[in-house]
């Protein structure tokens, strides 16, 4: 590990990304709109790309492409074809979130997570044929005519 | 082919043919008559013991084979299935509306997997023996429908969560001892330190317990029981739950051992582990038995007694004196013939009247007699007072407790049997004396078929208990199988300087007493005049015919309005609790499944993960 | 023992227990009119009570279970005498013992209920119900007094209990071995009884509000020749138990009277009990008095 | 109370994670394979761009993954919002958006086209410029909506583009070899034709990811 | 063995054609799906025949791993190889005309080739685009039935897999960070020395929550009933099934080759305990069919990870024995679900209304329960004596939670099973499909429960095979082609 105590830019990449991580973990659980959540997925996903591209990162090396001159020391290839893989998934994945949210607003009319939550679950229960929109109870215990339960007094 | 194989495929047989022919019209006579096959083939099979089959499965040997002990209880077993069938087979099968293969099936599948349990050869074919024992039961007592499937549901909770602990127990043992064979659990758990022992002990009491309704799981028996078809409750009421006495014997005595019992203390105290089993069995004996006293139906009523019978079973095995011992076996097998006459003698009631309900009836010895007759072998026997069998075993485990000076226990135990008394009284005093209802005065005696068995299996009771050498040899047996000390027995009962009995005499000189009695009533005097039942005064003010009153309703209400308070369904109070909690925890499961961001929940995840990971 | 003789002890036993229990009815009334200023019955008055009764034209028999509920009462009782064991004569006390006698004993009352349960008589019933209750509370001490001796003398066989008492002398009796098992006893014995204070449940006084509401003519007297035999075995019983049994029949008689007579004098200081409260009172203070016994008996 | 917490533990999250990666030997990565790559690249494809040997030969396959994974998402994108019924939109973009647009497309296809058709020797390649074909397209599509492209164009394109990029991997198995072993001749490094097939995949990839893209875009739009 | 790859990109390739030639010819699109799946299972087997169960690699494109992706075939990979192109098969979606029907096709194409790829792959980042390509497959075909829960339930799948995706690249970028490779076997050499720190745990916990999504593990697992609920039973019996075991697979290999630490597998065990006890408590308290299955498919899949957590081959043996069963019961069971669809209550009557279904439903439930001796009760038996092997306070935790657990499950399942055969006027969805594809389950059940002997010897030779990480290494990297 390096002792340096200037400002390592790498350090401060690895701080960004994690920073990208962590801000985008937040925006998920702060976000109480659909489309927020997909960009903030959008946003921690670039930073674990960043972090996966820091991963094959050398000190003093060149990126790694032959140009004929005398070949110095070149930084890992592999993680930056797998970011490059990594990026093109999830594009097709924010294209695809951004596809469904369209169909969830025509459907209900918001995009509006708590407003949502009260619509689906009312129509997953119509459409099972369950009543009554807030009690979830299963019979727990055995419900018991009196006759049933010796004991009560 | 030894003797048991032909057992088990005499039924198997039975099973089959009853999925097969079970819609036949006199399918429940062929049935008993199978079930009077296996008997035969029982009583042909020493009763020693006999082996059957091997399988290997994974890597496990599966073995089964009878001894005494696994005899003994088969007697029991088939002996009830025989009458239990005898009594369906006839007029109750043509009047049942249910679905006939499914009953017979379920109790021939009863049948076969209670043999299979008794035969087990190691604790693997155990657990399998006990499952299928259940889920069988299971099956008996949901077929009904309705309240019946309620119950049985309830049943099961408590069967798997006993099965669970068993299973707990097995595992835990296989690990110690590297084998499921009963040689080496033996030596396993001859050599446990106290902690794991204890565990081991009360997992296995969970497991069996369950079965033999011990407290405190005992709830979900008599709405199960009662609410089975009639043959089914019968049986279910007459051994199915012994079938935890059985593998409590093969378990506790048979592998553990009295001596280690009583060698393992409960820290910080005077008791031992024995004493705890003896406890438990003696709350057994006594709560249930004032709980029925308080029941409204005769079913129910009985279905009470069962449990608390249970208890007298396992108080008198884990003395485990001989005398004691051979108490609680014993009473395996006069139980099983009591409740059966009992048991009976209500659903005939119920076949002719339509319900049991005791404050709805009265007067029936008038109509009835035969069954009157039956019903009042069997409370006697029931309650525990000569000349009946029910007597004999629990003088043995009285006995026993004073000879062991377990001035507790037996307290306990005649605390239950005057319960049981005052309960069985009752019952045959709302069901048969007192005013015959209006709507009753045209009823028929049970059918023959019906009768006959009743009154087959309260004279076996009444033999039994003349003679309970007939059948104190098994017994005898059995408990040489597990290890016990074997009790000396006679014709009559026991021969001891410390407690002696000789039944013969004692029922000779009752009665005799009664012939005198009769003698002096009828012999003597003037003539008698004989009215009619109505014909009644009280306090010199004729009792108006045409008014009825039988005085059943809350029978005990002087007692009750004394001790009723004194217990409040507080086991109601602990299963409800205990369902309450667990559908807090799963609503919040529940909840945590229905958050529609359930990003937070991964945040708060995440770092408890990171955080463990990196500290 | 040959067979012989004891079939000639199994019908003098009941027999001496019926003449005693008739003398021990006698007593007992003597002792109530003495306490009550009155003169009592004259010697034969039992006797003829019961002739009388038999004699009568039976007004009511409800059928053959009403029958049957008396003819259990006095042949239970008939039984019980030959389990215990007086001077000279152990029927087949050898052959039964405490915990047995205890249960034959029950058999009466069962008999009783049922032929009360079958007269239709709500009343009755009521009676019956009181009666059962009664049972469960003085039978709580009474076993854990049967327990004690048991346990004492290591024997639940009478004969063994009463050979270990007349062995050991006076300070080997039950009751100077365990005081307070005794005076449980007592108590438990007098509930058992039936008589003041505790008859409420059988209602003697009031008759129609009680078991006895439809019996009449041999029915009566019936159970009043159960009387005579259940004053006889409590009191013989009690007598084996603590008081060292019968050497002869003198110090016998003598000691089974005197075990009557002390409570029943006693006991005529005392107001009713409602059954309620003799429950309360038997689980009290006989329970507690016995516990107490058997925890000085055992450590 | 919800949102404090949340805070707290994105903080949380943060410090635990800092804590980790400052365990990381970063800079210093061990390149197990890495340094195997860059070795033998340059001989064994003869790719002047070492990443895109990485991401045509050595890992190939999942480039192939990568193809799917969009094709899917479009496939997935075209079934969620084929339910929807098109609806068509008004009128078309003002002139200076057409003209742009027209001006625009030949150039962008152009830039496209070599960037893909460079890949294996600089920076860029089929992913990157089949994103500039995509938005050549698109451009065009927003500047005047009614002259779409039609499904069956695009969906012929990114079949025939897939299908050719798998081809060329089964045609080396039937010669013999394994999947995706590079075919053809290596060339010269550096020089357009080298690197035996992997232009060629490149090429394919270039037009996938153009038709996917678009296709997608082209869904959102409508 | 180079046909190994041909059972990935066949399905790929079709994948990719069907949408010209479903404009040449409806048919040719609608039967070419099938029928390449069946060319796949056919080649699997066939490879599985040729091999007789014996490990075989192929090196993609030539390049001798680690530089190059590797396919490693052992037993195992093929047998759940071969579980998908015939899962797929078998739950092929209905044919729904038009172009949504092709696009669906499509999907399922997709998600067989990525999901076989995914059984054989022997490269971490290359399971993961698999991984992706299998996720965003599903996503189409979760929303497939067009309505509005289903789309706001996806959305939630969505989010939960992009959460999950990112935290496995995380992971990855973690693993490679340390190691500078990304071949299980190399990643297997290097562990030892490289991975033995709280990094190398991190980078696990980071794999086990990104590849946990599938598997239905338990904080990742938010997504399951509400999308079970939603989306066809088909592709809820796919995703229960077949799916959820190939991300246990690839778990597995982590598990046993790289991360087999102490650690490792508390993690795991804690885990699949939260998913056990979580699962099945919320099943308890379900309303309806197709949530009460999710959650216990949550639940038991908790069990199998437990099991995943035990060491040695009997562990992974116990683990493969529930993965297995899990595999034919709860697919089955979704199946029947699609013929009640609704709320319990109202299934009063369905016994009558088809008495094969029920039947087959009583012979689940008592699997699943694990009454001997059906096939269930040997595979909890496996892990409950595995756990108590352990007996550490984990252990003894974890064994006391599964046995309290089954009783919850018993007592859900039964009352079901109560009100399935209780009077009532249930009129059931007329399917065969379901009920055929229900009664193979059973059939294979009862099939197995009487060959138990057989079962249980092959079962013990893939999990020593699959617990064999020298053979790994060695064939792997020891340049086997």
């Amino acid at each position: 590990m390096d002792m340096t105590f200037a400002p390592d830019p790498l350090a401060l990449l690895v701080i960004g990304a994690l920073g990208l991580i962590v801000v985008g973990a937040a925006g998920l659980a702060f976000g109480r709109h659909l489309f927020r959540l997909v960009l903030a997925l959008g946003l921690a996903e670039a930073g674990a790309n960043l972090l996966l591209v820091i991963a094959g990162y050398r000190w003093d090396a060149v990126a790694p492409i032959l140009t004929g001159s005398a070949p110095a020391a070149m930084v890992d290839p592999v993680p930056q074809a797998l970011v490059l893989t990594a990026i093109v998934i999830g594009v097709g994945v924010q294209a695809l979130a951004v596809a469904l949210l369209v169909r969830v607003k025509l459907a209900y009319g918001t995009l509006d997570l708590a407003e949502l939550k009260a619509l689906v679950e009312r129509d997953i229960r119509a459409a099972a044929g369950i009543g009554e929109p807030d009690s979830a109870q299963a019979p727990a215990t055995l419900p018991g005519p009196a006759g049933l339960i010796g004991e009560r007094p | 082919m030894t003797p048991l194989d032909t057992l088990y495929l005499a039924s198997a047989a039975t099973l089959a043919a009853m999925l097969v022919l079970g819609d036949w019209r006199r399918a429940g006579v062929l049935a008993t008559l199978m079930y009077g096959v296996q008997l035969a083939l029982l009583f042909t099979m020493q009763r020693t013991g006999s082996t059957s089959f091997d399988l290997s499965a994974l890597g496990f040997e599966l073995s089964w084979r009878f001894d005494a002990l696994s005899w003994f209880f088969a007697v029991v077993t088939l002996g009830t299935a025989f009458f239990a069938s005898w009594y369906g087979a006839g007029e109750w099968l043509r009047a049942y509306t249910g679905r006939r293969r499914l009953f017979q099936s379920a109790l021939a599948a009863n049948v076969f997997a209670m043999l299979l349990l008794l035969g087990s050869g190691d604790l693997l074919t155990l657990f399998v023996g006990w499952e299928a024992t259940s889920w069988a039961g299971f099956l008996l007592m949901a077929l009904a429908g309705g309240l019946a499937r309620d119950a049985a549901l309830r049943y099961l909770v408590y069967a798997m969560a006993g099965a669970m602990a068993l299973l707990g127990a097995l595992v835990v043992l296989f690990q110690a001892g590297g084998s499921f064979s009963y040689e080496a659990a033996r030596a396993t758990l001859a050599a446990m330190a106290p902690g794991p022992l204890w565990a081991l002990i009360i997992l296995f009491g969970l497991g069996f317990g369950a079965k033999l309704a011990l407290l405190p799981l005992h709830l979900w028996q008599a709405a199960a029981y009662s609410e089975t078809p009639a043959p089914g409750s019968v049986f279910l009421g007459g051994v199915v739950g012994r079938m935890g006495l059985f593998a409590l014997a093969l378990v506790l005595v048979g592998l553990i051992g009295i001596p280690h019992l009583q060698a393992l203390a409960v820290p910080f105290t005077f008791l031992t582990a024995q004493d705890v089993v003896a406890w438990v069995a003696a709350l057994t004996v006594v709560l249930p038995t004032y709980t029925a006293l308080k029941q409204n139906d005769a079913r129910y009523l009985l279905a009470w007694h069962g449990i608390g019978q249970g208890g007298y079973m396992l108080l008198g095995l884990i003395v485990g004196s001989a005398l004691g011992s051979a108490g609680g076996l014993l009473h395996v097998i006069n139980y099983a013939a009591t409740q059966a006459t009992l048991l009976m003698v209500v659903f005939g009631v119920r076949h002719r009247v339509g319900h049991t309900d005791l404050n709805r009836l009265g007067g029936l010895v008038a109509r009835m007699p035969l069954s009157f007759l039956a019903l009042l072998l069997g409370i006697i026997s029931l309650a525990g007072l000569p000349p009946m069998s029910g007597f004999v075993s629990k003088w043995m485990v009285y006995s026993s407790l004073i000879q062991d000076g377990r001035p507790f226990l037996f307290l306990a135990a005649i605390v239950g049997t005057l319960g049981t008394i005052l309960s069985v009284y009752k019952l045959i005093h709302n069901l048969f004396l007192g005013q015959l209802r209006a709507e009753h005065e045209q009823l028929n005696e049970a059918p023959l078929s019906m009768l006959i068995p009743m009154l087959a299996t309260a004279t076996l009771a009444f033999v039994t208990g003349v003679a309970p050498g007939l059948v104190l040899g098994w017994v005898a047996d059995a408990q040489a199988a597990i290890g016990l000390p074997v009790i000396d027995y006679t014709l009559g009962g026991i021969a001891s300087p410390r407690a002696s009995l000789d039944m013969l005499w004692v029922v000779g000189v009752m009665f005799a007493g009664f012939g005198v009695g009769a003698l002096l009533f009828y012999g003597a005097g003037g003539k008698t005049h004989r009215v009619h039942q109505l014909d009644n005064y009280a306090g010199g003010h004729f009792l108006d015919a045409g008014m009825r009153y039988h005085y059943s309703d809350n029978f005990y209400a002087g007692l009750m309005h004394l001790i009723g308070g004194w217990y409040r369904g507080s086991f109601h109070w602990l299963e409800g609790a205990i369902g309450s909690g667990l559908s807090l925890v799963a609503q919040g499961a529940g909840g945590w499944y229905r958050a529609i961001n359930p990003a937070f929940y991964l945040l708060a995840a995440s770092v408890a993960l990171i955080a463990w990971v990196a500290l | 023992m040959n067979v012989a003789s004891l079939l000639v002890e199994l019908v003098l036993m009941p027999l001496v227990a019926f003449v005693v229990g008739l003398a021990m009815v006698l007593m007992m009334r003597r002792i109530a009119a003495r306490l009550q200023r009155r003169v009592g019955p004259p010697f034969f008055q039992p006797l003829f009570d019961i002739v009388k009764l038999y004699g009568k034209h039976t007004q009511t028999s409800h059928g053959l279970v009403h029958d049957l509920g008396i003819v259990m009462a006095v042949g239970g009782y008939i039984a019980a005498e030959t389990m215990l064991p007086v001077p000279g004569m152990t029927g087949i006390a050898d052959k039964g013992g405490l915990v047995v006698l205890a249960y034959v004993m029950m058999v009466p009352s069962l008999g009783l209920a049922l032929g009360v349960g079958q007269c239709a008589n709500p009343n009755g019933s009521i009676g019956i119900s009181r009666a059962l209750t009664a049972m469960l509370a003085y039978d709580v001490p009474f076993i854990i007094v049967i327990f004690g001796v048991a346990f004492h003398f290591g024997s639940s066989n009478l004969i063994t209990i009463a050979a270990a008492q007349q062995a050991a002398g006076i300070a080997g009796w039950g009751v100077s071995q365990m005081p307070l098992l005794a005076l449980a006893g007592l108590f438990a014995l007098h509930g058992m009884l039936g008589k003041q204070p505790f008859e409420i449940y059988v209602a003697p006084a009031e008759i129609a509000t009680g078991p006895m509401v439809e019996m009449s003519g041999k029915h009566m007297g019936g159970l009043f020749v159960m009387q005579c035999f259940q004053l006889y075995t409590a009191a013989v019983l009690y007598v084996t138990l603590f008081l060292g049994g019968g050497e002869n029949w003198l110090s016998f008689l003598a000691k089974s009277f005197a075990v009557l007579a002390v409570p029943v004098s006693l006991a005529y200081l005392f107001p009713r009990y409602r059954t309620e409260d003799l429950v309360r009172l038997m689980w009290k203070w006989p329970t507690m008095i016995g516990l107490l016994g058997l925890a000085f008996l055992m450590h | 109370m919800h949102r404090i917490a949340t805070l707290l533990f994105a903080l949380g999250l943060g410090v635990l994670l800092l804590g980790l990666a400052a365990q990381l030997p970063l800079g210093a990565t061990p390149m197990a394979i890495g340094n195997e790559i860059l070795a033998r690249a340059p001989g064994e494809i003869g790719a002047a761009n070492i990443v895109t040997s990485v991401v045509l030969a050595y890992r190939g396959i999942d480039t192939l993954g990568e193809l799917a994974i969009l094709f899917a998402a479009a496939t997935a994108a075209g079934l969620v919002l084929g339910h929807a019924g098109s609806r068509s939109r008004n009128g078309e973009a003002g002139f200076i958006l057409r003209t742009g647009s027209d001006l625009l497309f030949p150039l962008l296809l152009t830039v496209g086209f070599y960037i893909v058709l460079h890949g294996h020797l600089t920076p860029g390649g089929g992913f990157q410029g089949g994103v500039v074909l995509a938005a050549a397209f698109f451009a065009s599509f927003l500047a005047r909506p009614s002259h779409r492209p039609g499904h069956g164009v695009i969906s012929l394109i990114e079949g025939l583009a897939g299908a050719a990029f798998i081809g060329i991997g089964l045609a080396a198995l039937a010669g013999g070899g394994a999947f995706l072993q590079p075919l053809l001749d290596r060339g010269m490094l550096g020089e357009l034709v080298s690197a035996g097939s992997l232009p060629l995949l490149y090429l394919a990839v270039g037009l996938k990811v153009g038709a996917e893209l678009a296709g997608l875009l082209a869904q959102l739009a409508e | 063995m180079n046909a190994l790859v041909l059972p990935v990109v066949l399905p790929l390739l079709t994948a990719f054609l069907l949408q010209p030639a479903g404009r040449l010819s409806a048919a040719l699109a609608r039967w070419a799906g099938p029928a390449v799946l069946l060319v796949c299972a056919g080649l699997l087997v066939q490879i599985a025949l040729l091999t007789g169960g014996e490990p075989v690699t192929a090196a993609i494109g030539g390049f001798a791993p680690p530089v190059g992706i590797v396919f490693y075939a052992d037993a195992l990979a093929l047998l759940m190889a071969i579980a998908v192109p015939v899962s797929a098969l078998l739950l092929w979606p209905r044919a729904e005309a038009g172009e949504a029907g092709v696009r669906q096709s499509a999907l399922m194409l997709l998600l067989v080739g990525s999901g076989t790829g995914m059984a054989l792959s022997g490269d971490l980042f290359n399971l993961y685009v698999f991984y992706e390509l299998l996720t965003v497959a599903s996503f189409g075909l979760a929303s497939a039935t067009g309505t509005g829960r289903a789309y706001v339930a996806t959305v939630r799948y969505v989010l939960v897999s992009g959460f999950g995706s990112l935290i496995a690249l995380a992971g990855i970028a973690l693993l490679y960070a340390q190691t500078g490779s990304l071949n299980l076997a190399q990643l297997a050499d290097l562990a030892p020395e490289r991975l033995a720190n709280p990094l190398g745990l991190a980078a696990f916990a980071c794999l086990l929550i990104g590849f946990g999504v599938k598997a239905e593990l338990f904080p990742v697992n938010n997504w399951v009933p509400d999308l079970y609920a939603c989306a066809g039973k088909p592709i809820s019996a796919l995703l229960a099934g077949v799916v959820s075991k190939l991300a246990v697979l690839v778990l597995l290999r982590l598990t046993v080759l790289v991360f087999d630490s102490p650690e490792a597998r508390e993690m795991l065990m804690v885990l699949g305990l939260a998913g056990l006890v979580t699962g099945e408590l919320a099943a308890w308290r379900a309303r309806d069919l197709p949530r009460l299955l999710a959650y216990s498919s949550i639940g038991q899949l908790g069990l199998l990870f437990v099991a995943l957590s035990l060491p040695g081959p009997a562990g992974l043996a116990a683990a493969l024995a529930v993965a297995l069963h899990h595999l034919l019961v709860k697919p089955a069971l979704f199946m029947l679900a699609e013929r009640w669809h609704g709320s319990l209550d109202k299934l009063a009557g369905a016994g009558r209304a088809s008495p094969l279904a029920a039947g087959l439903f009583t012979l689940f439930a008592l699997s699943l329960v694990g009454v001997p001796p059906l096939p269930g009760f040997w595979a909890k038996l496996l892990v409950l004596l595995e756990l108590a092997r352990g007996a550490g306070p984990f252990d003894l935790t974890a064994l006391a939670l599964v046995l309290a657990v089954t009783v919850v499950e018993a007592h859900y399942l039964f009352r079901l099973v109560g009100i399935l055969y209780s009077p009532g006027e249930f009129r059931d969805r007329h399917s065969p499909r379901a009920l055929a594809v229900a009664g193979l389950g059973g059939a294979v059940l009862v099939a197995a429960m009487l060959t138990l002997p057989a079962v249980s010897d092959a079962l013990a030779g893939l999990a020593s095979q699959a617990a064999d990480t020298a053979a790994y290494r060695t064939l792997t990297l020891g340049g086997g082609l």
